[in-house]
């Protein structure tokens, strides 16, 4: 049944072929550009490594050993180890999960925060807009980092508190582009359809407005996932991220540097594996604008 | 009508055409065949038969990833495809040029109607300031343009469609090429302003001797302004006709082509439509 | 019965009025052609109609019921419409299925799937067509859609803007045949906006001629046959589109 | 490389709020008081242990009547030209007692008011006469008076420049009015101090012309700086920064301090309020491991809270880590193990190693820490409050005395929330014993000098041994250098810091 | 297949979903060009006019209320800080009456909609109050570090001007080959290197390894404070007094610190641009420029460029306010005396005058560039008339 003609079939006979079939194209389309699959493997291996962690790790992140800090990268420690004698690569490894989460939260918050207001106000206009676009305006007019901080500040420390102080400050920047988005059809005839058909606003906006914005928030999101990744070291390098001991990267990159020229390999290996996650968020950023961008949309 | 009376301005010999889709390479123009002396050819198929893509494929700009392949494509016996990029260059516009079908997405938003025309001028003649502005100026009265020193200074979007196209096709007509593609030149033209248009191309195809190449869908038009008639489909050429010979066209497509027009007088209680399944490649 | 009745009709976009005093009738059953130059404010006479201009003045009812400035949910099943431009018309992210149930879910009227195999076979698209999504499709294709998404809530008027001129003539001439054959068969009302008088010489009974926002005539399709129009821009439209000469 | 008449420092200076000697409670501030101003007597560069002599030549003790007759020294001359007269010593402690700043209590503990300072403090031709109330050992009293607060400013020029009447309060934040080996040349705050030295200073004019420090807040940058030779100090180096040092190019000197560090438990927090807690969290620190890696150099093992070096320190440290004498004292007093607490530290280096460091020794024994780090201000917030659980912080001495200290550890009289007490006792609401609070106000007022430090070092062993407060370390203070620099002096604490006898080679 | 399946997307140079949008300028450039009739145009001029006159009386209403949200939203924000503001003033050992008093100095006895009021009356009178944590007046620690951060801010965005810009539209013109793809890579590492290690990194190699650069700081310490500050930026005012000296210290201070902000902004200028570009050179008019014999150059340049420099100001402008924000981190590596450090070191105190004040200060930075953007937009697009 699945097979390559069954997906590419021009008349698929089912929903799930349909939706199969266009996911299918997606991914080939993808898949033509190399840069986006390295970015899909980056991420990939992030996701893996940060499922089995436990297995992957050879040592615990947290399991202190004083009297072999700082050691440099060597057979029993691939990245060396830290202040505190605890095994970098392992703490690289535990590290993706909170990278991963930092990741899938800031997505899960702030896009849909951010896609939801922007539609609203691109779809209705007038004073509605207004007002939403004049809260988001104040919200990008402020500094991004200090809002951060501001917010970690008032919630407390904690990761958590972190992602959702970083959600905080990402959404206005998507509240533009949807709205932008929006905009670009809000008078296209498919939506004067729908009214006509008697669907609601928040119907039109939920199945029609929504859908068209997405594409583009993804594309955004994932390129934006670097600047995040690096708002949480932010966070960490003014002391305000994860809690320690976690192995959050920033926060490792950040007690790391007073290392840097003596032992490079602290601030280093995180740094790398910032690097890494971040260069693989964005090809895959770059490989599904190039994918799911309205405008290639005749050719595939 | 003549049948390619003149030396033979341009020759094309299985040019094809095409596009990388998943399934693989697909050809939108299959193996066309074309010589064209100093005449009036006309184009017609419905849409998506490879009309435009033969007339970008003459003026070798096919985009990435399209690509066209040709046995022979030669003007006045030259042949185009040994030609660097550059030499090209030379080529278009001066020699072949094309009206672009959409003008409102083929001319450039950020400038002057005006400037350019003069572009287009230009590029192949040195010509002083105020004689490029004479010549647009002239240009744009000759395409019926009525305030021709305003309208150059007007930029794309505020301009409707139909001057657009009026300025489009002034603008390939200004260097005074040796073979004009037009694409689709006068859809978005008044019924009236369109035949003045196309009167204005065909003084110069008398004049000039300028080859012409007018690709529609319009049946009507076509054979009322072409000397000879191609019909396309599907990216092949089904039939090939002097104008005068269309309504007795023997390919059961232009048939159906035809018989599908609606008349002013219609009495017919249904329109003949084509047998798509024999024909079309979606 | 009167389908639609209009009267004293202005309609502005912001300051600048774009229709003024546009009274006319159209029967039940009908099928009532709106011509005129583009521009001429046809589109904006539908659109106030349907609901989607609402800065009117005047009156407008159908069905005997008169029109309120917005669009609301009753309407909908008795009057709908479709756009000129197939290619702006459908959504694009959502495959024709979606599209046709669409009406259904927001009307919650059940056995969707009947319903929509049974409206796709009345438009003449295939099965096959039905997963497709809108850019795997023709022009022809796409108005085939937009139609049968009109015909889903079984309207009796039917609005039509310009539903063929962005198509070639081979896929106008199978629009035209369905739209025929389907109001024959469903007894609907059409009022339709086009600027090509054969069309309406072989689809309408009456038409409406407009010039800069006004209603200069209004005279049986008839008149197409031998130009018996009175108002001088009908005469100038009619002799440009070739009069009644034979084109083939 | 830096010129042979300048100094320059790279220093994190930007804990600096204020510069006035009667509101400069910061580090940094303090060491710019001492090298901006002079007291009547202070620890000077030559020794900072010991007491000497200032703007007063000596001084006449009267214990009975509680009274210190200074005679003011006839050559000391302010910045501005103005000779130094008594009464810009009477001047200047007054002003601090009615500008009510923070570090006025230091002063105030002699029984000084807005209302009475004028009649305890008095000046009679160069004579100055300075009363106190209360039952002092009158070593006491002078180390009060040797405190920061004390610094005598230029009368006539800060009152030349009062606005509002905050008797030059504004003027002296942003400028100096001292007679101190160095005039404060300019300061911008968070960015540099410029010293250009007294050339008329009373003990001979420093050596370096000018002293230049510069805000520096990376390590790894001020790092950088030294090693290219575009500083000449570098005050806030990481051990492990100086450990990769080369001797032959840089000079690293340490400095013992007065700073204590502890570990805190707030008794409002049950699961810490068990003695056998608070026994077996002494066995729970990795004192050694700690000092020998993570804070080596910086910090020596001391579990007492008076440091080592002063008179009446108590240098035993009987506790070792030992998780198994822990989890033993647990189990015996049949604690119930895993306690989860949390454990506030402030968030920059070594602090939150020295959290983490704790946190997986105490987890042996089953105390869980929950580290929460924070800004300095973050942490002393909540400590304030008494909302923290556990606490990771340390305590400098207000002045070299014992008493400053004892206060802090040793007494508690009234634990009530509404009593606020800037000690640590209250602040970890830990209601210090009868006995312990009668003992501390005892050892204030014994004159005893030999005697007095003897119950000092009782009270240590009693806070040692009991109490919900681990003193685990004794800072020490690292700086490194050029090794052409020499005859810098790092006293105990910031208020000990003295460029004065800096040379170059 | 039709081409134009989205005629809607056509015209909108920012549907490539990666456009921070976030200008009125964008808004306006998002209007599809419709239709529009030459008789209208004519009488366009005289509503030109007026439409300006309200353009502006709204821009200044609309400002207010930002400045506005602003504040309240900073103001709010810092009283819910679980830091305690007296803390800063009076340290950890004063005692409860110094404290009490200290607070009441400060107003904090007051209401909270109380207090923000009169903050928002004195800083209509131009009074930002006093940092505690520097005891002096905010006005006149942003004016000492605000041009330290408008030097370092301009020179960077300079360098990603100038570098970026070409790099995207060299990029967008070789679409798909190994230049395309090294600029590409080059681009987006400039999104992922975490500032501060690159600071480090970069004073590790190029000062101390080097020596290429100076150190931290704005200037040589000798140098320091020899100038009077004039515009407070050092470059320009050692050019004031003629010093070439001075001038040349500190540029070399200058250039390593701006070079990372460079590349920063030069990862999403470049980014940018080379997306603007690939949009319009996929464009109709971009063919016609071609069928008419125009040099490649001209094509790409001229045709493909033009009418991309909207958007792209809108960027630029972005990516310099965001400079203008200060990069605490470039900051505190290179001790810098800038905003960025300023602001956090306030807010860490909870020393809210600062806090706000700064928080003023880039706000107005962000609309004034806002502004800018918007006025160069009505220059260089026709379309906006
Ligand atoms: N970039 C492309 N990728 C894939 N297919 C393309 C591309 N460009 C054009 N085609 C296909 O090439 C075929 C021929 O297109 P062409 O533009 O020549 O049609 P046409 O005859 O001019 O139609 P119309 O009358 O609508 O202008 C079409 O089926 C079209 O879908
Ligand atoms: N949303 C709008 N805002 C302002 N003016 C508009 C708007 N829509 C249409 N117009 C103007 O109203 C007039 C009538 O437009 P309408 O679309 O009704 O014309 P039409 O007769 O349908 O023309 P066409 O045949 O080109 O579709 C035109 O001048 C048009 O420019
Ligand atoms: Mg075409
Ligand atoms: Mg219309």
């Amino acid at each position: 049944m699945l097979s390559r003609d069954w997906l590419l079939d021009d008349s698929p006979a089912t929903r799930t072929q349909a939706t199969a079939g266009r996911a299918y194209r997606m991914i080939l389309a993808l898949m033509r550009n190399p840069l986006a699959v390295l970015g899909a493997m980056i991420i990939t291996i992030l996701i893996l490594a940060a499922a089995f962690a436990p297995w992957i790790a050879p040592h615990s992140p947290v399991g202190q050993d004083l009297s072999s800090r700082l050691l440099p990268p060597s057979w029993a420690n691939w990245m060396g180890t830290d202040e505190l004698g605890r095994d970098i690569f392992s703490r690289v490894v535990y590290g993706a999960r909170i990278t991963l989460m930092i990741v899938a939260l800031v997505a899960v918050i702030s896009a849909p925060l951010g896609l939801i207001i922007g539609a609203i106000s691109g779809y209705f206009g007038g004073w509605i807009d207004r007002i939403l676009m004049g809260i988001t305006d104040v919200f990008l007019s402020m500094p991004k980092l200090i809002l951060a901080l501001a917010f970690v500040a008032a919630l407390g420390p904690g990761i958590e508190n972190a992602i959702i102080a970083i959600a905080i400050t990402a959404w206005p920047a998507y509240a533009r582009i949807a709205r932008a988005e929006t905009l670009t059809f809000r008078n296209a005839e498919f939506i004067a359809a729908t009214r006509l058909l008697g669907a609601s606003h928040s119907r039109v906006i939920l199945h029609h407005v929504l859908p068209l914005c997405t594409s583009s928030m993804i594309v955004r999101v994932t390129l934006d996932m670097a600047g995040i990744i690096l708002t949480a070291a932010g966070l960490g390098f003014l002391g305000l991220g994860a809690q320690p001991p976690l192995p959050e990267w920033g926060a490792m990159i950040s007690r790391g540097r007073v290392f840097i020229l003596d032992q490079w390999w602290v601030a280093t290996m995180p740094g790398i594996a910032i690097i890494v996650v971040s260069l693989g968020f964005c090809f895959l950023g770059d490989g599904l604008r190039d994918v799911l961008d309205p405008k290639q949309g005749g050719k595939s | 009508m003549s049948q390619s009376t003149s030396a033979r301005l341009l020759e094309v010999e299985n040019l094809r055409v095409s596009f990388p889709t998943p399934k693989g390479r697909v050809e939108v123009v299959k193996g066309l065949n074309l010589t064209l002396g100093r005449e009036r050819l006309g184009i017609v198929g419905e849409s998506g038969s490879g009309k435009s893509m033969t007339g970008r494929a003459i003026l070798r700009l096919i985009r990435r990833p399209g690509q066209m392949t040709a046995d022979r494509l030669a003007l006045e016996g030259q042949d185009l495809q040994t030609l660097s990029e550059r030499q090209m260059r030379n080529i278009r516009g001066a020699r072949i040029s094309m009206i672009m079908q959409d003008p409102k997405f083929s001319l450039n938003p950020v400038m002057t109607i005006g400037a350019q025309i003069a572009e287009a001028l230009d590029v192949h003649e040195r010509l002083s300031r105020r004689d490029t502005r004479a010549r647009v100026l002239e240009m744009l009265e000759a395409v019926r343009i009525n305030d021709p020193e305003l309208v150059a200074q007007m930029y794309p979007h505020q301009v409707s469609g139909g001057m657009g196209q009026r300025v489009m096709i002034a603008m390939m007509l200004i260097p005074r090429p040796d073979l004009l593609i037009a694409d689709e030149p006068t859809s978005a033209l008044d019924v009236s302003v369109q035949a003045q248009v196309l009167d204005l191309i065909d003084d110069l195809v008398r004049d000039k001797g300028m080859g012409l190449i007018l690709i529609s869908h319009d049946l009507n038009l076509v054979a009322r302004y072409c000397d000879r008639i191609m019909v396309m489909n599907a990216g092949r050429v089904v039939e090939s006709c002097a104008a005068a010979d269309l309504h007795k066209a023997s390919h059961p497509y232009t048939q159906g082509l035809l018989a599908a027009v609606p008349r002013m007088k219609e009495t017919r209680d249904t329109l003949p439509v084509l047998d798509r399944s024999s024909w079309s490649g979606t | 019965m009167t389908a639609i009745s209009l009267r004293n009709l202005d309609i502005s976009y912001g300051d600048t009025r774009v229709v003024q005093g546009v009274s006319f009738d159209v029967a039940e059953g009908e099928s009532f052609a709106l011509v005129g130059e583009s521009g001429s404010g046809k589109s904006t006479v539908l659109k106030a109609i349907a609901g989607l201009a609402p800065d009117w003045t005047g009156e407008i009812s159908v069905l005997g019921q008169p029109r309120s400035h917005g669009i609301d949910r009753a309407f909908s099943r008795t009057c709908q419409m479709v756009f000129q431009d197939p290619y702006g018309s459908l959504h694009p992210r959502k495959p024709v299925d979606w599209v046709l149930r669409e009406p259904l879910r927001v009307h919650g009227i059940g056995a969707r799937d009947a319903r929509v195999a049974e409206v796709l076979a009345a438009v003449g698209l295939d099965q096959r067509f039905r997963f497709r999504y809108p850019h795997q499709l023709s022009g022809g294709q796409r108005q085939r859609v937009a139609i049968a998404r009109a015909l889903m809530l079984e309207p009796k008027v039917m609005l039509l803007d310009e539903p063929t001129s962005a198509l070639d003539v081979s896929v106008q001439a199978e629009i035209l045949n369905l739209l025929k054959a389907l109001r024959r068969a469903q007894g609907l009302t059409y009022l339709m906006v086009t600027h090509n008088l054969p069309v309406v010489s072989f689809m309408c009974d009456r038409m409406a001629v407009m010039n800069k926002g006004r209603i200069v005539e209004i005279a049986p399709a008839e008149a197409l046959h031998d130009g018996g129009f009175n108002d001088a821009y009908t005469q100038q439209l009619y002799a440009a589109s070739g009069g009644a000469e034979p084109t083939t | 490389d830096t010129p042979a008449n300048a100094l320059i420092v790279a220093q994190n200076i930007d804990d600096i709020v204020a510069i006035d000697p009667a509101q400069a409670y910061e580090f940094t501030s303090g060491e710019l008081v001492t090298n901006l101003y002079d007291r009547l007597v202070q620890y000077d560069a030559e020794d900072p242990t010991v007491l000497a002599p200032g703007l007063a030549s000596d001084w006449e003790v009267d214990a009975e009547a509680k009274t210190i007759r200074f005679t003011l020294r006839d050559d000391a001359v302010f910045h501005s030209g103005n000779p130094v007269r008594s009464e810009d010593v009477v001047f200047s402690l007054a002003r601090v007692i009615k500008l009510n700043l923070t570090p006025a209590f230091i002063l105030a503990q002699l029984g000084w008011t807005a209302e009475n300072v004028d009649q305890m403090v008095t000046a009679d031709g160069n004579s100055i006469t300075i009363k106190y109330e209360g039952d002092f050992s009158p070593a006491f009293v002078m180390n009060v008076l040797a405190a920061r607060p004390a610094s005598v400013v230029d009368k006539e020029v800060v009152m030349a420049n009062a606005v509002d009447g905050d008797m030059g309060n504004g003027w002296l934040n942003e400028n100096a009015a001292g007679s101190g080996p160095f005039k404060l040349q300019g300061y911008r705050p968070a960015q540099m101090v410029r010293l250009a030295a007294n050339a008329d200073y009373f003990k001979g004019a420093p050596k370096m012309e000018s002293v230049i420090i510069r805000h520096v807040a990376e390590a790894a940058t001020q790092e950088l700086l030294l090693e290219s030779g575009d500083i000449d100090m570098a005050r806030n180096l990481t051990p492990d920064q100086i450990r990769g040092f080369d001797s032959d190019a840089i000079k690293v000197e340490t400095y013992p301090q007065a700073a204590v560090h502890f570990l805190s438990f707030n008794q409002k927090t049950d699961s810490l309020t068990d003695p056998a807690v608070w026994e077996a969290a002494r066995y729970l620190v990795n004192y050694k491991g700690m000092t020998d890696t993570i804070i080596n150099g910086q910090m020596e093992v001391h579990q007492a809270f008076w440091p080592k070096g002063f008179p009446g320190s108590y240098d035993e440290t009987p506790f070792g880590y030992d998780p198994e004498r822990a989890k033993s004292i647990l189990s015996d007093a049949g604690i119930e193990t895993p306690i989860t607490v949390s454990l506030d530290v402030i968030n920059a280096a070594p602090f939150t190693d020295m959290a983490q460091s704790l946190q997986a020794s105490f987890a042996d024994a089953g105390i869980n820490f929950e580290i929460l780090p924070g800004t300095g201000s973050q942490v002393i917030t909540k400590y304030r409050e008494r909302s923290h659980e556990a606490m990771l912080l340390y305590w400098g001495p207000d002045f070299m005395d014992p008493h400053s200290n004892a206060k802090a550890f040793a007494y508690n009289s009234d634990n009530s929330d509404d009593n606020y007490a800037a000690t640590t006792t209250w602040r970890n609401a830990w209601a210090v014993p009868e006995e312990m609070n009668a003992k501390t106000k005892a050892a204030l007022t014994e004159a005893d000098p030999e005697k007095r430090l003897e119950m000092y070092r009782e009270l240590q062993a009693d806070v040692q041994q009991s109490s919900p407060i681990v003193i685990m370390f004794q800072a020490a203070y690292q700086v490194a250098m050029d090794p052409d620099v020499s005859g810098y002096v790092n006293g105990a604490t910031s208020d000990f810091v003295f460029y004065r006898l800096v040379e170059k080679n | 297949m039709k081409q134009k399946i989205f005629a809607f997307a056509k015209n909108n140079i920012y549907a490539g979903g990666e456009f921070a949008g976030t200008l009125p300028a964008a808004r306006r450039a998002l209007r599809p060009c419709g239709r529009q009739d030459i008789l209208t145009s004519t009488a366009r001029s005289g509503r030109a006019i007026l439409r300006w006159g309200q353009g502006l009386a709204g821009f200044a209403i609309v400002s207010t209320l930002t400045f506005l949200g602003l504040l309240a939203i900073t103001f709010f924000i810092g009283r819910v800080v679980p830091i305690d503001p007296v803390l800063s003033v009076v340290g950890d050992r004063a005692t409860q009456e110094q404290y009490d008093a200290a607070r009441v100095a400060m107003g904090l006895d007051r209401p909270l909609v109380m207090q923000f009021f009169s903050y928002v009356g004195d800083v209509f009178h131009g009074d930002l109050g006093r940092s505690v944590s520097t005891n002096r007046p905010v006005v006149s620690d942003l004016a000492r570090v605000f041009p330290a951060t408008l030097e370092m801010a301009t020179l960077g965005i300079l360098i990603g001007v100038i570098l970026g810009v070409p790099m995207g539209v060299w990029a967008a013109a070789r679409q798909g080959t190994w230049v395309d793809q090294i600029i590409r890579v080059f681009a987006l590492l400039g999104y992922s290197v975490p500032a501060f290690w690159l600071g480090l990194v970069g004073l590790a190699v190029f000062y101390a390894g080097l020596g290429w650069v100076a150190g931290p700081g704005r200037v040589d310490i000798f140098y320091d404070g020899l100038i009077d500050p004039v515009t407070g930026l050092l470059l320009v005012d050692s050019l004031l007094v003629g010093d070439t000296e001075v001038f040349w210290n500190a540029l070399s201070h200058l250039v390593l610190p701006a070079a990372i902000l460079g590349f920063f902004s030069l990862a999403y200028i470049a980014r940018m641009t080379r997306s603007f570009m690939l949009d319009q050179l996929s464009q109709e008019f971009i063919t016609t420029a071609r069928v008419k014999g125009v040099p490649e150059w001209k094509v790409i340049w001229v045709h493909g460029f033009k009418p991309i420099r909207v958007p792209l100001i809108t960027v630029i402008g972005l990516s310099y306010a965001a400079l203008l924000e200060g990069s605490v981190m470039i900051e505190t590596v290179f001790s810098w005396p800038g905003i960025g450090n300023y602001l956090t070191v306030a807010l860490l105190n909870a020393d809210m005058n600062a806090v706000l004040g700064s928080t003023l200060v880039i706000g107005a930075v962000f609309i004034f560039i806002n502004k800018i953007s918007d006025v160069l937009y009505r220059v260089l697009d026709p379309r906006s008339l």
